[in-house]
């Protein structure tokens, strides 16, 4: 089944994230496409390659490149959000790409199911 | 490409404006899936219900005052516009406190409605 | 449908929203909001209501990182991601209760 | 002391932890907790009650963002920015119930 | 520089654990004050008294499990360490539930100590 | 009097930012000292040089700027909330400075007041 999924929320600060990625994971062992994971809100400052956790702590960017790479993801970065925040080309992360709101209205029409994690 | 498929969007308004993005953050969502042609129905909720109350003044805490843009909404076809019946009760407002036109319903409506959508989008 | 909810219900009002508003169908509680499905939390008697008009489920890992996975009150599922997953694809839509 | 809330009491558990724990003192609404000084929100009796123990001020630059400038209960004093400030520096010591 | 002044902190804690930072950063600020020679003390209140839960396992979420350190407090002299006894009772919570020794106190009497202090950290 | 302050929500995102600055002017205008404003976890996007909001919204991170220019205001981000959300001293925007959580104790024991703004 082809799902999307949208972020809110920034990493660490908030669980929204984490669960989104570990949803995307299992979504992904069992066979289901990821049609696209769309950034809004604060969840554009998932995109930060600037980003540089503690070492004994999750890297939430890099695992999200990672996991792009790995399954030919789709990671878009709303693009008034992201200017909101301070984020764009120059320190995007690798797999991420910036576009705007109707990248997450297209994936809620081309995906069968569009799952939210927020606040 | 999705070319001709409409889809039942419901976008689900439950936060006060200004404290938070999300109510300016929902009408941007709900203007772009409008070009997309799709079928696009409002609900306010809970504190949502306040996004619709006339009068508000934001110059005192520097920020856009962009309620007037739920007026505007009927000149992109987006006319599905519901408010929970409770949620306005529990806040003192009536429907002529409201800056537009809406459609009044008991929450276990709105239930149903939400039911028959495809995709739900929640601010 | 299924509806997800993220909030502790002694915290937030989401939880009772989603009650009070749903049609039936499933819920499932994820992150803070997995507190509900514990035994002696307030919300116990409210979820054990529901539990006549929905499925109930709660994410495993989040309880367990709660240290409450030895807590869930009868009735309600515990799922992992795969299940999460699962109740996403088998039902027809869904709402995050935010 | 003083206490200052910001969030929506239809929303959170705030604005009633602060009543509960609060050992009287002074009470300061801003941004989403406006409401709960206004005429009609379900919050109005559990305010009103709280005016005996005490002084409970909303912040005008929020209930005018929000459409609320005229319906603010009686006994609440609306301030502004200023007036925060020195609500801040009357009371020996504050805090945010976030 | 503020050499030699001794003050009253106090850290607020009413979020639950792993949904959001706050618990995590709140120990961090604790631990800081307590480097200062600070007068420290802890008040777990709402669903704050969830942070103090014997027995979290976190690998499944893929988050650090921080819950240690509460332990590791009283090696810094951090010992004020006080539980809303409604809010454990409301959680269906016992003190044999904690990871630490605290003093259990009812919310009126933590409302009083509250007053006592300098500044008042809330997370 | 001595007012210091502290900020845990980015911009635009939550209403604190706006709400602390708004403060904090209307403090300086009646003659108080900000003795130091703290940007604590999500608070430190408050800080990034490359936000860019639309041109009929208000501009939080320049608005800070000009703040601590105009009064000398110590502007301090948490060195350990700004690397796990990529701010850096090379996206850092004019009048902020990098530094670790004891500076936001000292202000705590050098401040007469401590006033946190948050979600």
């Amino acid at each position: 089944m082809k799902i999307a999924v949208t972020i809110n929320e920034g990493p660490y600060q908030h669980q929204a994230s984490d669960t989104a990625y570990l949803f995307c994971k299992a979504a992904l062992e069992k066979g289901h496409e990821i049609r696209r994971v769309f950034f809004y809100n604060d969840g554009v400052n998932n995109a930060s390659s600037l980003t540089e956790p503690p070492q004994d702590d999750r890297n939430i960017v890099t695992r999200w490149s990672k996991l792009a790479a790995d399954h030919k993801l789709d990671l878009v970065v709303c693009v008034a959000a992201a200017l909101r925040r301070g984020i764009r080309d120059e320190n995007l992360a690798p797999g991420f790409r910036i576009s705007g709101l109707g990248q997450l209205v297209e994936a809620g029409i081309e995906a069968d199911r569009l799952v939210t994690f927020g606040d | 490409m999705s070319e001709g498929t409409i889809k039942k969007f419901m976008f689900v308004n439950r936060k006060a404006p200004y404290g938070t993005i999300y109510a300016l953050e929902s009408l941007e969502v709900v203007l772009i899936t409008a070009a997309f042609d799709q079928d696009v129905s409002l609900v306010f909720m809970d504190d949502g219900v306040f996004q619709l109350k006339k009068g508000q003044q934001t110059k005192g805490i520097e920020n856009k005052n962009f309620s007037p843009t739920y007026r505007a909404l009927d000149g992109y076809d987006i006319e599905k516009l519901y408010v929970e019946e409770e949620a306005l009760a529990a806040r003192g407002l009536t429907e002529d406190d409201l800056l537009v036109d809406v459609t009044v319903m008991p929450r276990a409506e709105l239930g149903k409605l939400m039911d028959e959508m495809d995709v739900v989008l929640s601010f | 449908m299924l509806h997800i909810v993220n909030k502790s219900s002694l915290e937030r009002n989401t939880l009772e929203s989603c009650l009070r508003v749903a049609n039936g169908g499933a819920i499932l509680l994820i992150e803070d909001a997995v507190y509900a499905a514990t035994r002696g939390n307030e919300a116990e008697a409210k979820l054990r209501d529901a539990l006549s008009r929905f499925k109930v489920y709660a994410l495993g890992p989040d309880l367990d990182a709660r240290g409450m996975g030895d807590r869930v009150m009868e009735g309600v599922t515990t799922v992992d991601y795969g299940g999460f997953v699962d109740l996403v694809t088998e039902h027809k839509n869904c709402q995050s209760w935010l």
